[in-house]
């Protein structure tokens, strides 16, 4: 789920991004590391934000006319490790600002903190946990890409409720507030997520 | 007669972007022949192909089956596709699971059939295109060739009465080429009307019973391949030189070398007629 | 991609990316600046005419831009002003309206400042302009690739769909559901294969580890920064003096 | 006689994933001339162009520029790459800017040239592959021949001795094809070395002025095209039948229809003979 342009106080906007930015920093330098021996991922992780802007901009069947789910972002975690997808989807959002209006550049470091570092992490770490828990691979890829959507949307619910506190009732109210409007768009896209995971984990495993 | 299976009247197609596919294009189908779809790169081959199989929709004019304006209704749509089967130009592009025979049953698995037909069918169209012994293989680990096959396969599986290729034989080497025309002369025989796209003279004029010119997004002529390459000025208009084999053939009646009559349909066609010639020691000049 | 085709057929395409992007960036921090209502909504209308009027945006283009953003505003600013109060039931809450006044505005005026910018310039020269901010290298390779494949994948997707569809792999809503997941599951897969091939590319072309390109000259770069600066300093100059 | 400008030396080359991409492969480049690699799909055509520019070490035998072995040294690479470009068959897969005159200029930068040298060269390029125009566009605005074009001028840029295009006739009809021959015979005229791989001996037979030819991962003959072409039975180990010019002239002088002398590269050019003929009115038999 993306903040729209402007929509944040400055000093929000100007908060996300100086708590995304080392994260940021990090991803890259971890990649960086990799690059002497594998040269190759300076392209692979091109190609690979290209495929997650392309997914992201799918329309999912049975949610019409949604778009802009973070598709890919909980796969690449996987595959990438949590790390290297804050640089992939700092450039997915990036574009998704760019070309389609989707989010914006002042509050990039918001959507980045949600998207490209909570969502991967909470994927990666049920991923981890459901396999450390013995889960076979389809409920555990399913559960890793839902949960990795779901936390995003709770995470910017946090940021809007932090930037706009109800008058009576404060933060809390607030969070509530917008957990509860944005479920009705984010839950059904959390599980088409799940699903469309799911099934190209499945199809890729065949290969 | 009977009506033709498939006929495009006056079709027109405008892109979203604003570009002319087609305009004013007609073509007629019978069923049970061999058509080449014949035209330089963007005189709208491929739409033509997309708009026989309703993947796109006439902007203008009507495609028509069996003699009925088609209606686009979605079980309609289902129909068209299961009895008018495409294939695309890139294997790559259209061949989407790791197993030969899994990919193959795609097709038939979206008619509904249940898992025996399935099974029957995928065998049946592997068998035609003479991969049954690559059932089980991985598809990425097969020749550019196979895959093409494959490609074909899977449109087989669906069992249709018209079968449309997207220049079948681009990439393919001679000995290739020459397996895949038999392969469909073979369909053609069994009463499948096929129809391919290409921008070779030479090929359509050496295998096709009919060819449709395309130009400039209109089909400006069609008729019987011998009769068709005789127009020079058709040929001509669509960019094409007169095939190799019926110009050759014509300059050597003129020279006398060779007696008038209908003219090989292949230069291979005319070495033989020509070596002929040489044994029986007749020159008739 | 409307935004992408619209940046290319722009009368400003041209112009420097410098100076579109200060003049965004005043329009930016105008918006942040100025309070009043009227103030905001003054500077949202100097910013969507400059981009109708001055860069020619086709206004069908530009009102199919702004809707998506307009309605995760809608749905915010309704969540605001409705909702469950501390004993549950839900109600209007007055109490926040000028606030969410206020940060509607704020964003529409941002929202205008950042359209106009990338409606008029295409992405290689925002990229280019982010290579003079000195955005990491690492970051700006990805960019670079990502902008290109971006233009490849959905190609190969839109084939990819197109084939199912003729073996009927969009008949209905199962079908759907697995010829995507099939079709996402083999370009998942074409990913590395590609990332290969552009590497094996790149190194035919002696290519040094990271990838250099020569930036494009904007030969009037110098003077349309001057008027840009001057335009967006008049936009900060009223939303300063709204303030006080 | 100069030392061939390149040479591959019994070069096997065996993949990761253990299959064979070359075995006992050997072939020379001279200065200034227009090669053909002619050969089936899988003969090994690419795996070669891939040798020749450094990608690929071989397994055994050895790569020899100027008549040195090639060390594989970072340095030697960089100079041998600079001289040797290598153009492949898919655009998509080699283009890595969105923008046309910024991915020309990739090479060129690489090579470490200033600022000034590397506009005039992408220039220079894109004027050569007649882009100029198009120095501003995106890649993806671009047609499939238009994109094929770029990455010549990729490669042109970097001023190379030695130009490989791997099957770079794919996918092109013919006028565009005429077009492109014509750019490399320019190109050739200027003393580049041209080596280009195809599937289509009739081309190879037109345009290269000595073919190698490949079966089964070796180099199993080489020669000036005409000389080669005339041997039936190398061409048949290949899968490739004979020139069609070159089989129709052998015909027709047996038959006393021309006269005996080299014969002409290509169907139209055979053609054009046979109407001479017509007109001198002399039949010699």
């Amino acid at each position: 789920m993306h903040i729209m342009e402007g929509f944040l106080p400055p000093a929000h906007a100007l908060g996300w991004a100086a708590v995304s930015l080392p994260f940021l920093a990090w991803g890259l330098r971890s990649i960086g590391r990799d690059l002497q021996s594998h040269p190759e991922r300076r392209m692979l992780l091109g190609v690979a934000a290209a495929f997650a802007f392309l997914l992201s901009a799918l329309k999912l069947p049975s949610v019409t006319g949604s778009c802009s789910h973070p598709t890919g972002v909980g796969l690449g975690a996987a595959l990438f490790g949590p790390a290297a997808m804050v640089p992939v989807g700092f450039v997915v959002l990036m574009f998704q600002a760019l070309l389609m209006a989707h989010g914006g550049l002042t509050t990039l470091g918001a959507n980045v903190f949600s998207m490209a570092i909570v969502g991967p992490f909470v994927s990666y770490g049920v991923l981890r946990a459901a396999s450390a828990l013995g889960f076979s691979r389809s409920p555990a890829v399913f559960l890793a890409a839902c949960l990795g959507d779901l936390a995003t949307y709770i995470t910017t619910s946090i940021q809007l409720a932090l930037a706009f506190p109800a008058a009576v009732g404060g933060f809390s109210v607030s969070f509530f507030k917008f957990a509860g409007i944005f479920a009705l768009t984010q839950v059904p896209i959390a599980i088409s997520e799940g699903l469309l995971t799911l099934l190209v984990v499945n199809a890729m495993v065949r290969f | 007669m009977n009506p033709p299976i498939l006929e495009l009247q006056t079709v027109a197609h405008v892109y979203p972007d604003g570009s002319k596919g087609l305009h004013d294009c007609s073509l007629t189908l019978q069923r049970g022949r061999r058509y080449a779809l014949l035209g330089a790169n963007g005189a709208g081959k491929t739409t033509v192909l997309q708009h026989l199989n309703g993947l796109l929709r006439p902007t203008a004019g009507q495609l028509r089956i069996d003699g009925q304006a088609f209606d686009y209704s979605r079980a309609g749509l289902t129909a068209l596709r299961s009895r008018v089967g495409l294939v695309f130009q890139n294997p790559d592009r259209q061949l989407f699971s790791a197993l030969v025979e899994e990919d193959v049953s795609f097709g038939p698995l979206n008619l509904g059939l249940d898992a025996d037909e399935v099974r029957a069918r995928v065998a049946a169209a592997l068998d035609a295109v003479g991969l049954r012994g690559h059932a089980r293989r991985a598809v990425h680990q097969l020749s550019f060739g196979q895959k093409k096959r494959v490609c074909i396969a899977g449109v087989l599986a669906m069992q249709p009465d018209v079968l449309l290729l997207d220049e079948p034989m681009a990439g393919l080497d001679a000995p290739m080429q020459t397996e895949l025309a038999a392969l469909l002369d073979q369909l053609a025989a069994r009463g499948v009307t096929v129809l391919l796209s290409t921008h070779d003279i030479d090929f359509a004029f050496r295998w096709a019973d009919d060819i449709h010119v395309m130009a400039g997004g209109r089909c400006i002529a069609s008729g019987p391949a011998l009769a068709l390459c005789a127009q020079a000025d058709v040929l001509h208009a669509a960019g094409q030189r007169p095939p190799a084999a019926l110009a050759l053939h014509a300059e050597l009646v003129d020279l006398g070398v060779l007696p008038a009559g209908p003219a090989p349909r292949s230069v291979d066609a005319l070495l033989d007629t020509l070596r002929a010639q040489k044994h029986s020691g007749v020159i008739t000049a | 991609m409307l935004i992408e085709s619209t940046a290319y057929a722009s009368r400003w395409r041209d112009v420097a990316p410098s100076a579109k992007a200060l003049f965004a960036l005043a329009g930016v921090v105008a918006a942040w600046v100025a309070r009043s209502p009227y103030a905001l909504a003054a500077l949202t209308a100097v910013l969507v005419l400059t981009a109708l009027v001055g860069a020619r945006v086709p206004l069908r283009a530009y009102a199919a831009t702004v809707l998506p953003p307009l309605g995760f505003l809608l749905i915010s600013c309704a969540a605001m002003l409705f909702g469950p109060d501390a004993q549950g039931d839900w109600r209007w809450s007055g109490a926040m309206l000028p606030v969410v006044v206020h940060t509607a505005l704020r964003s529409l005026a941002m929202l205008a400042a950042l359209s106009g910018l990338v409606l008029s310039t295409p992405m290689p020269g925002l990229l280019a302009l982010m290579r003079r901010l000195r955005m990491p290298e690492l970051l700006l390779d990805m960019m670079v690739l990502c902008y290109r494949m971006l233009f490849v994948l959905r190609q190969a997707w839109d084939e990819g769909v197109t084939a199912q569809s003729a073996r009927l792999g969009y008949r209905g809503w199962r079908q759907a559901w697995r010829s995507t997941g099939l079709l996402a599951g083999q370009m998942a897969v074409q990913v590395w294969q590609r990332a290969a091939a552009l590497q094996m590319a790149a190194d035919a072309r002696v290519c040094q580890g990271a990838l250099r390109f020569l930036p494009v000259v904007y030969p009037q770069a110098r003077r349309q920064c001057m008027v840009a600066a001057l335009a967006g300093a008049l936009l900060v100059a009223l939303a300063v003096g709204d303030r006080l």
